[in-house]
């Protein structure tokens, strides 16, 4: 896989593979992922994609093997900005409260007016989390993670439980990555939805990488790449 | 170290244990006189001691291995603090027993409060919550619970020494032998000091059976 | 610091807009020094003896109830893994247990002073003119209380037993708190004033500081994944 | 207080063996344990 010119690789796996009682999630995963990749992760249920996705964000250390960030980001242990089933919102508070702590705890000072524009939830930016429908929650959430500026985006089955509205504000925020030059990693089951936003796929099963190709990929190609390695 | 160094080492461990064990009740029973005030029942008082001995063992093996834990990423030190908790526990409950018996004896009341049966009425409740955190932990994050609740745990014991030390006098009651040299024969200094060895010494044989025993438990769970 | 403020911020809104731990911990005072107060005055106990009696009876109350109240302050931690998502997002884990640990010793406080004022009322004791060192001397105890608290309350959280293993695990390391209060308190009763050079205030003062620097240290180790 | 006797043969005896037993059976214990891995490795 040559590195044309341009491309500055953000971060790389090394033999991850992680065990927790008894059963082996991953089997020994390498690769690298580059600072514009738009990364597709498909698979069948049970085949280790959440447990590689917890252990990129660092919510998880693999019990043998070693990620490498790329030499000038902090040596932070969280380099990720991670959306996965736990919405990491305080149900008690509201979903201002809950975006401007984020903020907050992140240094960052964007403004959170247009954030909750873009993601529609100012109808819903006074009501406590823990009323909220799973799609509002859904899309709250997805603005925690996107709001935090860091070069990987990781999203796991965003969506799930999002309308069609829903899917088109994230599609347009997916959108918005690619002028930011950051790179994401998306696992869902949606093809169509990640057809034209893709420029990279990776099929894993039972912990272990089949496939991992580049390009730009229509939604029947990435069917039969998921036929052929995970069936 | 090579397999078959630790299986030397290991036997070295047993005799040694064995050896110092006969030494130490061949010069409790034969050797050593008779205390006046107290008469024979006084001979517990080695083995007391001696059992204090190993629980402070235990308690530095337990403080040092959840250090060990954090500092490197093996496994090793979290078994190794499983194993010296189970083994302080119950050398803190023989110094109980020991210690009991002989307030009975020689005050005849079961429990004197007095400042060493009190740190380790103490120390025996903070390991039993060190191995009662260790049965109903979550399996995932024992390890590090465990090993921060030690780090608390063994910081306390230095504090509560500290703080009976300034209880009022009047709760002073525990036969000063060992600070103030009651020791009249060196035949006592001598016993006790076996007593002390071969006590720590069981506790290092047990502490490494137990060991194995869990490594050999956690490679069957982990199959 | 700009963190520690919205961290405080988060920890407080949650506080009182739920208000569990606030009226679990008055609930808990008020039943404490009730019990107590009914078992001393049951005993027709005379003037004299009560007032030896009471600093036990304070400082166990408080150590009972506080423990039972804090069971309560992880809950929103856990629920959708906010604590996670802080973490991730850059919040350190010596600010999360400093903030934790400033709001529980908020709640501890508001907790101990109805317990005082709980024994005050239900035994009529005239203790106006040392409610001032005592607030300071439980202040005290309450800070080292809570330094370990903050620490333990997660490892109770993950395990199977959640609550009931708390006081187990925690009120052992809590002694030299009783017995510093104990001594304290019946000294200040026995109407002796206060003296700051007393070894018990430096043994109190050294519990704090150790066990709240223990416990910003191990905060990360024992919250993560 | 009559003449209390300073040695005490028997006791010693008792207590030698039983020391001896615990030691031993440790022992045997940690043997079984190295044959189990063996086995299993």
């Amino acid at each position: 896989m040559s590195v044309t010119p341009n491309h500055k690789s953000l971060l790389t796996l090394s033999a991850i593979s992680h065990k927790f009682d008894g059963q082996e999630a991953l089997r020994g995963i390498d690769f690298e992922i580059l600072n514009d990749d738009r990364i597709l992760l498909v698979g069948p249920n049970g085949s280790g994609k959440s447990t590689l996705l917890k252990a990129i964000s660092g919510i998880i250390t693999p019990s043998k093997g070693r990620i490498f960030w790329s030499d000038n980001f902090i040596s932070a242990k969280y380099q990720a900005a991670y959306f996965g089933e736990d919405s990491q919102l305080y149900r008690p508070l509201s979903i201002e409260e809950n975006l401007q702590l984020f903020l907050d705890v992140s240094g960052q000072s964007e403004d959170l007016g247009n954030i909750l524009k873009t993601w529609d939830l100012q109808s819903y930016s006074k009501t406590a989390v823990q009323n909220l429908s799973r799609g509002t929650l859904v899309r709250a959430s997805l603005a925690r993670a996107f709001l935090l500026n860091r070069p990987l985006l990781i999203l796991d089955e965003p969506t799930n439980a999002l309308d069609t509205s829903g899917r088109e504000t994230l599609a347009r925020n997916l959108d918005s990555l690619r002028t930011q030059n950051r790179s994401s990693i998306i696992a869902t089951h949606d093809l169509g939805f990640a057809a034209g936003f893709v420029n990279r796929v990776i099929a894993i099963k039972s912990g272990l990488i089949k496939r991992d190709l580049r390009g730009s990929f229509e939604r029947e190609q990435l069917i039969k790449i998921y036929e052929e390695s995970c069936l | 170290m090579k397999p078959s160094l630790f299986k030397k080492a290991e036997t070295a461990l047993h005799l040694l244990s064995i050896a110092l064990g006969l030494y130490a009740l061949y010069l409790v029973f034969m050797v050593v006189p008779n205390e006046r005030v107290m008469g024979p029942v006084q001979r517990i008082f080695y083995f007391h001691v001696g059992a204090a001995m190993a629980t402070y063992c235990s308690v530095g093996l337990i403080f040092l291995s959840a250090l060990l834990h954090f500092a490197t990423r093996n496994r090793f030190w979290d078994t190794l603090s499983v194993a010296a908790a189970e083994v302080g526990l119950l050398f803190c409950a023989v110094v109980m027993a020991t210690g009991m018996i002989w307030g009975h004896a020689a005050w005849n009341t079961w429990f004197r409060w007095e400042p060493r049966l009190v740190s380790f009425l103490v120390l025996m409740l903070i390991l039993i919550g060190i191995n009662l955190l260790r049965i109903f932990g979550d399996k995932g994050k024992v390890a590090n619970h465990a090993a921060a609740f030690a780090i608390l745990a063994a910081v306390n014991v230095p504090l509560v020494i500290w703080s009976i030390d300034l209880l009022p006098q009047s709760a002073q009651l525990h036969p000063k032998v060992v600070q103030d040299q009651g020791l009249k024969d060196p035949s006592f200094v001598k016993a006790m000091l076996f007593g002390m060895l071969a006590m720590v010494s069981l506790q290092f044989s047990l502490v490494f059976v137990r060991t194995k025993v869990e490594s050999v438990l956690r490679l069957k769970d982990s199959i | 610091m700009k963190i520690l403020l919205a961290l405080l911020r988060k920890d407080l809104l949650i506080e009182f807009r739920t208000k569990e731990t606030i009226f679990v911990t008055i609930g808990m005072a008020i039943l404490m020094s009730a019990i107590a107060s009914v078992g001393v005055s049951a005993a027709l106990l005379p003037p004299a003896a009560v007032k030896s009696v009471l600093p036990v009876l304070l400082t166990l109350s408080f150590l009972l109830s506080s423990t039972i109240s804090m069971t309560r302050t992880y809950e929103y931690e856990y629920q959708d893994r906010p604590l996670q998502g802080l973490l991730m997002s850059g919040a350190t884990p010596q600010l999360v247990f400093v903030s934790k640990f400033l709001t529980n010793f908020l709640t501890m406080s508001v907790g101990t002073l109805t317990t005082l004022l709980g024994f005050v009322f239900f035994l009529n004791l005239s203790i106006a003119q040392i409610f001032l060192p005592m607030t300071f001397i439980f202040g005290l105890m309450i800070l080292g209380f809570v330094a370990i608290a903050t620490l333990i309350v997660p490892i109770t959280f993950s395990s199977r037993l959640r609550g009931v293993i708390l006081p187990l695990l925690l009120l052992p390391l809590t002694f030299p708190i009783l017995f510093g209060g104990i001594e304290i308190c019946s000294s200040l009763i026995a109407g002796i004033p206060l003296d700051l050079s007393s070894p018990w205030i430096s043994l109190l003062v050294g519990f704090d500081v150790l066990y709240m620097a223990i416990g910003m240290n191990l905060f990360d180790k024992v919250v993560i994944e | 207080m009559e003449q209390v006797p300073n040695t005490y043969q028997e006791l010693f005896i008792a207590y030698g063996a039983l020391w001896i037993l615990i030691c031993t059976y440790l022992w045997h214990l940690s043997r079984k344990v190295d044959a189990l891995t063996r086995r299993d490795s």
